[in-house]
This record gives C-alpha cells, structure tokens and sequence, in this order.
C-alpha cells in the first residue's frame, strides 16, 4: 500500500502516546482532524504499532486499544449498511464523534505543553535561594517575654490572685449550710496565707450566718491544731488575728 | 530617585533574604511605608535589575514578590548544583500543561485526555514540586487531585495562572465535555 | 567596563544562590574565565553594591565569596523572620507573681493559692525562660520546685530576690488594716 511507504519516517520513542501517534498520522495525511480517513489511518497505525517493536507492556496496551477501535470504526463504515438500522448509524457516528473530541482535547494540550516549554527557555527557569532562616537569625537575640511589662503588671496579678481568694467563688455559690468542711479549710488556709502580716477573723466571714461562721470557726481550728496557721489575741477584747506558720505551706502534700 | 535610599536597601535586602514571596502590604508593614511608596521602590528595583551585567530578576509570583535569577544564567547555576539542566520532558510538560488548565484534576482526567499513563511523569512534577496534592476528589475510590504550585509560576516565569497562554476556546470546550464523559 | 556584561550577571547569579561561599577557582570553572578575570569581576560587583539603595554585599569569607546582606538593613530582616512574641496571659502573669513572691513553690502550691489549674501556664514561663525547675520538695511524690531565673530580675532591674517590693509593705488594703491593727 502506499501509506505504508510514509509510516517508516515515524521515530516512535518519541510518540507520547496513541493519541499523539494518531494525531501525527493525521497531520502528516494533512487531513481535516474532523474529516478523517479511518480506512486509511487505522492501517497506517497498526502498521505503525507493528515497527514499534518491544516496548513497555502498558505502553502497548494503550496502543492496541486504540487500534482495535479504529479498526472497528473502519470495519463499520466498510460493512454495508442495512437501511433500518438507524442505531447502528447512531453508534457509529457516536465512536467517530468521541474520538474527534479526544485528539482536539489532546491537541490543545499538546500546543499548551509547546508554548510551556517555550515558556520555560525564555523567562522560565529562575532559581532562587534556599534560605536558612535560623542561620540569619543566629546571631539575633530573642525578644524579651516581658518586654513592656511593669512591675506594677506583675503586682495587679498577684492581687487579682488575692482578690478572687477574697471573693472564695466556691463558697459563695453554695448554700452556707451546704460549705463542706474541707472547701473551708482550703479558703481559709488560702486567705490567711496571702495575708502573711495577719487578718482577722471576722474578715473570714463573707455572708456573715451563723452556719458560716461555725464552719469557719471548725475549719480554722483544725488549722490551728495542724500548726498551719497560728492565732494571736492581744487582749481579751481585740480581734482574733490569723497568722500562717511555715507549715502552711505543707498543703500540696495532702493533696 | 534619592531619596528613600535606606528603604531601597532594606527593601531588596527583604527580598533577598526571602523564603517566600513577600506581599506589598507586608513589605509595607516592615518598612513602615505605605503599599504605593512600595510598589514606587518595587519598580525602581525592577529597573536596576534590567541591565546585562545583572544577574538578578525581580520575581512577581501572585501579587508577592521575591528575588530569583535570570533565566539566561540559569545553565550556570545548573552547572554549580551539578544537575542536569532541569528542563522537563515532552509527557511531563504534557500532563503540567493539562494540570495546569483543568486543576484540580486526577491522573484518571489526566490519563483520559493523553491517552496514556501518566503516573511516571506525574511523580516526577511531584517531586519537582511544581505540581502538588490538593485534597481528594468526591467519589468512586476518592481519587488524588492535583494542582500546580508556586514553584510551576517560577519555573516557568509566570506572575500568575491569569498570565498562562490562552487555550484554543475550541479545544477547551470539547475537551469538557470529554473530560464529562469520564465522571 | 562594558564587556563581560553576561559573565558578570552569571557571576552575581552564582554568588546569590549559593549555599556556601564560592572559591574564585570554582567561579572561575564555571564561567570559564581565568582567575584573574574572576577577581576583576568581583571587584566590578562590589562597587556595584556600595550604593546607599544597595542592600546586598559581597562577602569575602576566607576567600571565597557570597551574597548577603548589608549591615545597615539586618533590623528589618529580624523583623522579618522573629516570631511575634507574644505578652504574657494573665493567667502566666498570676503564676509569675506568686512565684516570685513565694518560691521555690511547686505547681500543687501555686494550684492551690490560684484556686485553678496552673499547668499550661507555667509551661509557657519555663519555655519562656521567665521560671526555672530548682529541684525537689521532700514529700510524697518530690514534687518539682520552681523559682524565677535571672531573666526575670534582669528584666525588673532588680539585682537579687531581696530587691522585690516586700508583700507585707507594698499591702492588700485589708492586710494594711490587720497590720495596723496590729500594731
């Protein structure tokens, strides 16, 4: 035949794929990709298929699908067409219809990745550094974690720690008769510990029942009895005033 | 033009120490100087950098910016790290340029459109950086989708996905519905 | 002045991507140019840089040479790359406070006084260097000890802990009437 005189000029290693060997067929036949003669190209490309010689398995399997639909698509078109089947007409149209859509859709990609390359040789192919941000920073100091922080910062935290041992959050959301005697030991061994110059113990009392002061009466004796907190009365008519010991501190080991 | 020299300096100095493209406003932020006076010393860079002996190029990737070299010293720069010139093959730059326009895109698109495998070339863009996973796609077997990266704008000196060649309107459309037929 | 423009812009390429400092052998290789014109180049290249709106110097590190940046601009590179710091919780300052005041203290002690969990607190004061572990409380369990390191009196100005404002004269209001009272 006389295509098979053109297939030769094909180098095949460099057909990306089937769809790029039949586009190459079809330019080289310089054929409407709309209009093409399947009887003729199908040959062109199994003939095409058979130079290629060993190749990757994968690589010939696509190959070879896509013969098999040529082939078929040429064998429809050979094979008279009985008048009624129009269904027949149908799927013929729809193969060769779907296959025209394939090689434009892989067209336009093909010149897309052209103008890529081109692309890359001319204002591609910049490099930039690989930067090693700890070395720049080597040198650098880390900023202070106080930086702008005042003294008097630091103390308004600490008497908002105060504050809110005044206030005994716990305490006041629970009915006095409800205050256990352990949340009390623990409110006034807090209090009296952040009041080391010494506090009264009438200041203990919050809500000021007699169900209040009877508990924190038991608590700050169980206190006393620890040797957490020591008591001190000037004279018999002064105020109870609350000291914490050393052993305030002991607590966490109880806990 | 004499003005502004301090800034000027610390402006390039920033792009030079850069790990990634800086935005105006950032630079902005830094330099404590408005995003306009910015874009003033951006281009006065972008004019020093024209010249032969120069090497550097101000690179514009999404609206950041950064410096990189010029593509005409890169074969130097690949002589230096010892690789080969890293210019891509034909399959590669085929399914970069398939990613490219239809991203998110699944190598099952991908294959679909060439015809052909593309798992070899598609790792190696993977590992290139310039094409990356982007999450999953709904359905059967939840298929990878792929993107292109900031990388792919920098090879191929591009600021922007807006600054690709346009495609054939031709090509795209049926190509849709290709691609359609697929899913 | 006017020839070697292209060898010159590969020159400053080289010298702007790489990692280490580059011999005038190894620049000499590449380019293909003895080492003499190397040097010539070099040269060419450094008084480029010494422009007021330069922000980059060629270093000479032992003789070998590299890109960086001028000293001038390295405050607005630390800006650049310095993690924002961020102030101090209220939660880390209360902690502060009570360890400043009563340390060595352990986490059970500083739990207690706060009436709240203190852990995630103190954490972010030992990763900040603001508080230190100091060894072990005899008891049950040897809970860990913490005290303030010297970065917190450096920052106060305060030369020893004797220096902090005492408890008992700075006052609560109602400890100052206790202590009258007392008195």
């Amino acid at each position: 035949m006389e295509s098979q005189k053109t297939v030769p000029q094909v180098e095949l290693p460099a057909y990306k794929g089937p769809l790029d060997l039949l586009l190459t067929l079809i330019q080289q036949e310089k054929v409407d990709i709309y209009d093409i003669p399947i009887a003729r190209i199908a040959d062109q490309f199994v003939e095409a298929i058979r130079n290629m010689g060993p190749m990757d398995m994968e690589v010939t399997t696509e190959f070879l699908v896509l013969a098999a639909q040529l082939l078929y698509i040429k064998s429809r078109e050979l094979l008279p067409k009985p008048p009624k089947d129009e269904q027949g007409q149908v799927e013929e149209e729809g193969l060769r219809q779907e296959l025209v859509e394939r090689l434009l859709a892989y067209r336009t990609f093909k010149q897309a990745a052209q103008e890529l390359e081109a692309l890359e040789t001319s204002s591609g192919r910049s490099y930039c550094r690989e930067v090693d941000v700890e070395g720049l920073l080597a040198n650098v100091e880390p900023e202070d974690p106080l930086k702008g922080l005042s003294f008097d910062a630091l103390w308004q935290a600490f008497c908002r720690v105060i504050e809110r041992a005044e206030k005994g959050e716990e305490i006041h959301h629970v009915e006095p008769d409800e205050i256990a005697i352990d949340v009390m030991l623990a409110d006034v061994l807090r209090r009296v510990i952040l009041h080391p110059k010494g506090m009264r113990f009438y200041q203990l009392m919050r809500i000021g029942s007699r169900m209040e002061m009877v508990v924190s009466f038991l608590a700050l004796l169980e206190l006393l009895q620890s040797g957490k907190v020591r008591a001190e009365q000037l004279t018999l008519l002064s105020d109870i005033m609350l000291f914490p010991t050393k052993k305030a501190w002991e607590f966490t080991e109880e806990e | 033009m004499l003005f502004r020299e301090p800034e000027t300096a610390a402006l390039e100095a920033l792009l030079f120490v850069a790990k990634n493209p800086l935005s105006a406003e950032l630079l902005g932020e830094i330099l404590e100087l408005d995003v306009l006076k910015i874009e003033e010393l951006l281009h006065e860079l972008r004019n020093r950098y024209k010249g032969d002996s120069c090497g550097l190029k101000l690179l514009d990737i999404n609206g950041a910016y950064i410096l990189g070299t010029k593509p005409e010293v890169a074969r130097y720069i690949e002589i230096l790290y010892k690789q080969p010139s890293h210019a891509l093959s034909n399959a590669a730059l085929e399914v970069l340029s398939i990613i490219a326009y239809k991203q998110p895109v699944t190598r099952g698109e991908v294959d679909f459109i060439r015809g052909v495998q593309s798992d070899r070339a598609l790792a190696t863009l993977v590992e290139k950086g310039l094409v990356k996973d982007v999450g999953r796609k709904d359905g059967p077997g939840r298929p990878i989708l792929y993107s292109t990266t900031e990388q792919f704008l920098l090879h191929f000196g591009l600021s922007s996905l807006d600054d690709m060649p346009n495609l054939e309107e031709v090509g795209l459309d049926s190509e849709d519905e290709a691609a359609s037929a697929l899913e």
